[in-house]
């Protein structure tokens, strides 16, 4: 059995790795797309079977590579396995015959559910690694002007947040006693480490990056409208919960840290509300949806820093559970545009009304998924101040996602008759009835019918208020804050690098190098005479 | 030990040459009178001790030098024959 | 007596160089750098370091004067653009002062060597014998650094292959460098046939005597070169072109002796380039005979530089 | 006889200094380039002849002493030689810088 | 110190080169094409053999050339470091002599022409130079070897003769010259001192005095020049950018790397620790100047040469932020750091020729290398796209790749070693690495406009060559470090 | 005798140097090329003289050397220089 949940695990990143292998020889190359849905199996396997094995682990003298699967981990592995294989499915009816596409699109895969299972720091840095770098092709696959802006801007915060992340490694592997690289040793360590506040402030910023948290969310309501539809999907489904899975694994919520719980909360909430302001204002679905999970990765984040304030070691659990319904949720909507796209008026309620009850399961409808995922977070956001935050965010959810549903109806096909491929239709459909359903296999709760109840219907009375007055609001551009970093550094790069190419062809003429050939020998020299 | 000084005053003398002078002639003017005070500051080491390894040491840097000289005398004509450059102050090369 | 000899000289070589350095023209600073370099010699002299002072004499002012000199006479002009290089009286300064103090921390440490001088004379003079030659500096050339030797001739195989490999893809295969025109009359072509046999002569006794007393392969080589380049541009003897496989066989064959016997020190003796020693002095004379021949035929072909094929 | 040779010796070397003494005495002094041309041919041609008769007695076999004699002959044809350039260069005719 | 059995490997990985150059030399271009296509799997094997024993004894390999025992004679000697970068130096030239098949045959019966010629001939005399710079255990014989690196490198950078090269190549040979003349006079300073040259027989008896401390800076600043350590950069870029590909990739990979080790040499060996402890924060300095200044022109370049060489300017300055965390750290640290030093070293090596070769054939296939006008090159030349991309990761220090293993090892003995700055310039020259390594995909990524056609056709074993190295370089990174306790055979 | 041997050798020497100032001076490249000659043939005297006091027989040759070769600089340049000017 253990044998097995190794041998699966191993597979989970191996399988798409080997399947991009096959694209050495040009049949392999054409067969690719249609085998997109099959990728993720090993790692849905893995998350059903592998659960409770011991950890995999391949040492090698320093390095010691481990492969661990923990509730949370399972809980998410699996749910981000099943979308990027419904996903998959999709593209290669949405995008037949685009081998380059599926080539990236495997990349990320073995990077997107790597990151599940990595039980060490090396292996974790790798596979996070590949799936920010990989997801590149994904979002620049339209080739468009805007594909190339919204990728550019992608990598350089992806490279970022590597770098982030890579110095905060480096902090956590000095801080672990002895040889050891394994996370749960890390995080062991990492309440007593010298360097703890650094090394939380790096993770937070790298993973906060990944998963949108205000202001680092900038490149995701630029990535997602950029990026096809099946692309977007896993992008907001899977990928950003690397981010997530990344403060889960990390942050020391046995013992928790007020402070920072504190600060990581209160940051949380600010962007929950702000991906709803700012939502609100926009026009495009994917745009609108992009908001809406940055908004709804705050509502994690903020759970993810009260469970850490409070020390709660359940938190991890509560979390990932609210975040693998939006993996469904999110994931199917973004499969849904798409075939709302190529749907016409006449059709239109078969697609509007299961988008409806996505919409409403965001915002935690009674008997939805989403209900439950709220439920799980209850002990970290469930009393007090906290708990009307959380209310009111969820009211908020609503309203965004009933502008995102009116948008949507507003961009059906425009042929009366049209009618999307079933190869689209399927995966969504197998999305939707995951993300209302699943969660009452994962996680069944008793929700309390009338609180449950309120937030949607204050989010419906604001959304028709957006409506009637919505016109007014101001429009933001996609990005946000990223226009005006973008401005600034327009202003300070250019000249920096002038001054750094101006200084560099001084230092190039042949005497004053010469001089500084000289000057560094008596430097040298006169260091080294003060110290003998 | 006269001669170290004179060994210290021509590396002295080789490297301003080096550094200040603008043709390259002279430059490699400039690099064989370092040489000949790098040559005898071997030539001091070796009188000091009656040891004939750093002679054997300064044989052989001669015989690079030279090499070297005429390598870049070489260098230095084809540069002018090309472009009639005699210098290498930085020009229209980089674009 | 002999400390005032040394001051003078010492005095003026440092002259000599800072002349050479401060002359405007080209063609006097040439002429100065091969006063400093016969200065030079003379100073090796009064460090007792005879075998210098021949490679100095031979290389350092004689051969290196004189690819200069056809430097100059082949390079006019540029004074606009020199003048423009010239750097500011700012950073000449900056540049005086950083030297002088580089000098000066040279001079320091010169003076603080330690007192007595490490030396390896006794090492040298102990292991001569197994070698079979009496002059130390062969010994140490030829055997205990026997490899700095070898990789030096080989910088030279180097230095022919890069000099030639600067010339114009057209003129491959020409001869390496101008031809000159026969002078027929005059004294100086007198000279120029009378010289190079005496210099012939002259170059083997150097190299000849190498193994005992100073001299040895990179003297006589020069020597050598230096009538073979004068018999040259008075046309009186063609270059080979640059595919003459004789000619490159010439230039080779130095160091290819050296490796070879090099390589038989596995055979015959414990490792690469060790010496019987019952046959060390016949081999060490074999390698410094095709050396010399290897040394001579790279330096004329160093002065003469890339082929240009003119009137070829 | 030794006595004598070292006085034949002393004096010879001291005439070959003092002729060195006025060519350069002549190289300074005189006017134009010909005539300091014409001094100093004679001047460094006698006064190394002079030395390299002084020393050939001490010279210790016939091998060194005609390496004395051909150093002399070599330096007199190199005088020689030098002579013809500058004069050809005093008439003008040669170019180089 | 004793010599050691397999000392005559030592001999022949010198000599074979040497003996190959002056055979081919003499018997014309074909057959020193042919000598060098012979040599390169020679090569190859006898670094593995080398490396093996050095693996197997734990120790270095000491040979006494003539069986002349320093102080008299010289020694040569392969320790961890020497013996892998023996191997690299193989490989790559291995892969050197694919990739200039192509541009420099020869057919049989035609006439011999320059370029081939000087090209094999070099490609030898380099490699001799380098298996010379970095077996030689003798101060003087090193920098013999520097000069024949020197020459070498001259030469092959110049194998195009178009008038600019010649300019930037004066600069180089001079500046070079420079860096030799201030070596040599180290070299005669330690020798007045302590009567040997021997690096094993210095570094027992190296003192804290004037002449030691006047050698060490002249010789330390002499190399810096030959490396081109920012500020003495001025010669490189413009000598590595106008190369041809095949020899951009050997200066720009293995020579300077040759002065690095020397420079290790130096000061892990022959200085005493209290002055390298006074030095090393310093060249680290100078290395993070040449990271941020190196990494901030590249982003401006407009040719892709030049801002590969000027990437080159920055990675080198990696090299040197080694030596604090080396000097004065416990042992483990220091192992780390000097692990990591060597890894980037060799990393470099691959992913920076594999570069040059990749942007040289892009520049062909284009007719140009204007980053600005390269839309289409991943069309034209898509192996070597990737190539350039899969080198670009390395140097980012992206995982799995050599360089970042490498810089991961400098940045945790950084963080260990309490100097955290050294850190920060770690992870801002990834960064800005990866922004020109960026511009320069983003601009080949882009479809060409339509009436776009190739310049010339590109050789696929060409963009075969450039994809193997940068392959190589990122899977260095897959090795388990237990691997690389190879260089710290014989510290 | 040897210190009067060296005497002589510094004697020559120093007019040697002397004469080098006209080489300084020129006017007329004529004069530096005089200068040349006198200080070659001077440290040939010198040198001459120096091996006869110390009795350091390979001085001699290092004579022999310089005299060589001062004849075949001033030869060979005569002789490159006209031919490299082109006639």
């Amino acid at each position: 059995m253990t044998l097995l949940a190794h041998l699966l695990l191993l597979a989970t990143i191996l399988a798409p790795l080997g399947l991009l292998a096959t694209a050495v020889t040009a049949q392999g190359r054409l067969r690719l797309p249609a085998l997109l849905v099959y990728a993720p199996l090993p790692g849905l396997a893995a998350a059903l079977i592998a659960g409770p094995a011991p950890p995999l682990v391949i040492y090698a003298d320093w390095l010691r590579l481990s492969l661990d699967l923990d509730a949370p981990g399972a809980l998410l592995l699996g749910v981000a396995a099943l979308l990027w294989s419904a996903a998959g499915a999709y593209a290669s009816a949405y995008l037949p015959g685009a081998t380059r596409f599926a080539g990236w699109w495997l990349l990320t895969l073995a990077g997107s559910l790597g990151v599940f299972i990595a039980g060490d720091l090396v292996t974790f840095y790798f596979a996070f690694a590949l799936v920010s770098l990989a997801a590149y092709g994904l979002v620049v696959q339209d080739a468009t002007r805007r594909a190339r802006r919204a990728g550019a801007i992608y990598l350089a915060l992806a490279v970022l947040g590597e770098v982030f992340l890579l110095f905060a490694f480096a902090l956590l592997a000095v801080s672990i006693p002895g040889q050891s690289l394994a996370i749960a040793d890390a995080v062991a360590a990492l309440p007593n480490s010298l360097v703890r506040n650094e090394t939380i402030l790096l993770l937070l910023l790298g993973f906060g990056l990944k998963a949108g948290l205000v202001p680092l969310h900038v490149w995701l309501p630029l990535a997602h409208p950029a990026a096809p539809m099946p692309a977007s999907a896993v992008l907001s489904g899977a990928i950003i919960k690397a981010g997530i899975i990344g403060l889960i694994r990390f942050l020391p919520f046995e013992g928790g840290i007020a402070g920072w719980g504190l600060a990581l909360g209160v940051l949380g909430f600010l962007t929950a509300f702000y991906g709803v302001a700012l939502g609100i204002t926009q026009r495009n679905p994917k745009t609108i949806l992009a908001y809406s999970s940055v908004s709804q990765m705050g509502v994690v984040m903020a759970a993810l820093g009260f469970g850490l304030a409070a020390g709660d070691a359940a938190t991890p659990l509560d979390a990932a559970r609210y975040a693998s319904h939006h993996v469904l949720a999110k994931g199917a909507l973004f499969l849904g545009v798409g075939v709302a796209l190529a749907t016409g008026a006449r059709r239109a309620a078969w697609i509007m009304a299961p988008v409806l009850l996505l919409v409403l399961s965001f915002g935690g409808l009674p008997l939805t998924g989403g209900a439950l995922a709220k439920e799980a977070t209850k002990a970290q956001l469930g009393a007090g101040v906290l708990g009307w935050l959380s209310a009111l965010s969820a009211a908020g959810t609503t309203m965004l996602m009933l502008h995102f549903a009116d948008r949507l109806r507003a961009g059906l096909a425009e042929t009366p008759e049209a009618s999307a491929p079933p190869g689209l239709i399927l995966p969504f459909a197998v999305m939707t009835a995951g993300a209302l359903l699943l969660p009452w296999w994962l996680y069944p709760a008793a929700v309390k019918f009338w609180p449950a109840l309120w937030p949607v219907l204050l989010g419906a009375l604001g959304f028709l208020a957006l409506r009637n007055w919505g016109g007014r609001l101001p429009r933001w551009p996609e990005g946000d804050v990223l226009i005006f970093a973008e401005r600034a550094a327009a202003r300070v790069a250019p000249p920096l690098a002038e001054r750094a190419s101006r200084i560099e062809a001084t230092l190039r003429a042949w005497p004053s190098a010469g001089l500084a050939l000289l000057v560094l020998a008596l430097l040298l020299g006169l260091a080294m005479a003060v110290a003998a | 030990m006269i001669y170290g000084l004179v060994a210290s005053a021509l590396v002295a003398l080789g490297l301003y040459g080096l550094v200040t002078q603008p043709a390259l002639l002279r430059k490699v003017l400039a690099f064989n009178l370092l040489g000949g005070g790098v040559f005898l500051l071997f030539g001091v080491v070796a009188a000091r001790g009656g040891d004939p390894v750093p002679q054997a040491l300064v044989i052989t840097g001669i015989v690079v030098a030279f090499a070297a000289t005429a390598l870049a005398l070489v260098l230095v004509l084809r540069l002018f024959q090309i472009t009639g450059a005699a210098t290498i102050a930085e020009d229209e090369t980089r674009r | 007596m002999t400390l005032l000899l040394d001051l003078i000289l010492g005095l003026a070589v440092v002259g000599v160089a800072v002349w050479t350095l401060a002359v405007r023209e080209n063609f006097p600073a040439v002429i100065g750098f091969v006063a400093y370099g016969l200065l030079l010699a003379l100073v090796w002299v009064r460090l007792g370091a005879v075998d210098v002072a021949l490679t100095e004499a031979a290389l350092g002012a004689g051969a290196t004067g004189v690819i200069l000199l056809f430097a100059v006479v082949r390079l006019r002009g540029g004074r606009a653009e020199i003048d423009a290089a010239t750097p500011g009286p700012r950073q000449r300064l900056a540049a005086g002062i950083l030297c002088g103090v580089v000098g000066l921390a040279l001079a320091v440490a010169v003076l603080s060597l330690p007192d007595p001088a490490p030396s390896q004379a006794a090492a040298v003079a102990r292991h001569l014998p197994e070698l079979g030659v009496a002059n130390p500096i062969t010994g140490v050339l030829m055997a205990y650094r026997g490899l700095d030797t070898l990789l030096e001739a080989v910088v030279l195989v180097f230095a022919v292959l890069a000099i030639w490999s600067m010339a114009p893809d057209r003129r491959w295969g020409a001869v390496p460098g101008p031809v000159f025109p026969v002078q027929s009359n005059g004294p100086l072509s007198l000279l120029a046939r009378l010289l190079p046999p005496i210099g012939i002569v002259v170059g083997i006794y150097i190299a000849w005597v190498g193994a005992d007393a100073p001299g040895g392969k990179f003297q006589g080589g020069t020597i050598l070169a230096a009538m073979g380049i004068l018999a040259w541009v008075a046309g009186l003897w063609r270059l080979p072109p640059v595919a003459s496989r004789g000619l490159r066989w010439a230039v080779v064959a130095g160091p290819l002796a050296f490796i070879g016997v090099g390589l038989l020190g596995f055979v015959f003796a414990d490792g690469f380039l060790s010496y019987p020693p019952a046959i060390a002095k016949p081999l060490i004379l074999l390698i410094e005979a095709a050396m010399t021949l290897s040394v001579a035929a790279a330096l004329v072909l160093m002065v003469a530089g890339p082929p240009e094929g003119r009137r070829a | 006889m030794s006595t004598l040779l070292t006085l034949f010796s002393g004096i010879a070397i001291a005439a070959g200094v003092v002729f060195f003494l006025a060519g350069t005495v002549a190289l300074l002094r005189f006017p134009d380039p010909l005539s300091r041309l014409h001094a100093l041919t004679k001047a460094d041609s006698l006064g190394l002849g002079l030395i390299v008769l002084g020393l050939l007695p001490w010279a210790g076999g016939w091998f060194a002493a005609l390496k004395l004699i051909l150093v002399w002959l070599l330096v007199l044809l190199a005088g020689a030689t030098a002579t013809q350039l500058i004069a050809e260069r005093l008439r003008g005719e040669d170019p180089p810088p | 110190m004793e010599a050691t059995p397999g000392g005559f490997l030592l001999v022949l990985i010198l000599v074979a080169p040497v003996t190959g150059l002056l055979i081919g030399f003499a018997q014309g271009g074909r057959a020193a094409e042919r000598i060098a296509l012979w040599a390169a799997p020679l090569g190859v094997t006898m670094a593995m053999v080398l490396l093996a024993g050095v693996l197997h004894a734990q120790a270095p390999i000491v040979a006494f050339v003539g069986g002349w025992a320093p102080p008299l004679g010289l020694a040569l000697r392969a320790d961890g470091l020497a013996a892998a970068m023996l191997m690299t130096t193989a490989v790559i030239i291995a892969a050197i002599t694919l990739f200039a098949r192509a541009d420099y045959t020869t057919l049989p019966g035609a006439p011999e022409a320059r370029a081939p010629l000087a090209f094999w001939c070099f490609l030898l005399a380099l490699w001799a130079a380098l298996n010379a710079a970095f077996l030689g255990g003798d101060l003087f014989n090193l920098f013999v070897a520097l000069e024949m690196l020197t020459f070498g490198a001259l030469a092959l950078a110049c194998l195009d003769g178009r008038a600019t090269q010649f300019k930037a190549e004066l600069r180089y040979l001079l500046f070079a010259l420079i860096g030799s003349v201030f070596y040599l006079l180290g070299t005669a300073l330690l020798y007045g001192a302590y009567g040997t040259l021997d690096i094993l027989l210095l570094s027992r008896t190296a003192r804290s005095d004037a002449p030691t401390i006047v050698a060490a800076s002249l010789m330390t600043v002499g190399l810096l020049g030959k490396m081109a350590l920012f500020p003495l950069h001025l010669w490189l870029p413009a000598a590595h950018a106008g190369a041809p590909p095949a020899a951009s990739a050997l200066l720009s990979g293995l020579v300077v790397k040759a002065s690095y080790v020397l420079l290790l040499r130096l000061w892990f060996w022959v200085m005493p620790a209290a002055l390298l402890l006074a030095v090393a924060p310093i060249l680290a300095l100078l290395g993070a100047a040449a990271i941020l200044f190196g990494s901030l022109v590249a982003l401006r370049q407009a040719r892709l040469k030049l801002l590969v060489a000027y990437s080159t300017v920055a990675q080198i300055g990696y090299l040197f932020l080694m030596f604090p965390l080396v000097a004065g750290s416990a042992a483990e640290v220091a192992e780390r750091a000097w692990t990591g030093g060597a890894l980037q070293a060799i990393s470099h090596a691959f992913a920076k020729a594999a570069m040059f070769l990749a942007a040289g054939v892009i520049a062909r296939g284009m007719g140009h290398d204007r980053i600005a006008g390269l839309h289409g090159a991943a069309r034209v030349a898509p192996l070597s796209v990737l190539a350039f991309g899969l080198a670009g990761l390395s140097l980012m220090g992206i995982p799995p790749s050599g360089g970042f293993t490498a810089k991961w090892l400098l940045l945790q003995s950084a963080l260990y070693a309490g100097q955290w700055w050294w850190a920060l310039v770690i992870v801002a020259g990834g960064l800005l690495t990866g922004g020109y390594v960026f511009r320069v995909l983003s601009a080949a990524m882009r479809a060409p406009s339509p009436d776009f056609m190739p310049a010339a056709p590109v050789d696929a074993r060409q963009e075969r060559v450039a994809l193997g190295l940068a392959i190589i370089s990122v899977v260095l990174g897959l090795l388990p470090l237990a691997a690389f306790g190879l260089v710290l055979i014989g510290r | 005798m040897a210190e009067a041997l060296l005497l002589a050798a510094g004697l020559i020497l120093l007019a040697a140097l002397a004469g080098l100032y006209r080489a300084l001076r020129g006017p007329a490249a004529a004069d530096r090329m005089m200068a040349a000659q006198l200080l070659c043939s001077g440290g040939i005297g010198a040198l001459l003289l120096v091996a006869a006091a110390t009795g350091m027989a390979g001085v001699v040759d290092v004579a022999l050397v310089l005299a060589l070769l001062g004849a075949f600089a001033s030869v060979a340049f005569v002789l490159a220089a006209r031919g490299l000017s082109g006639r």
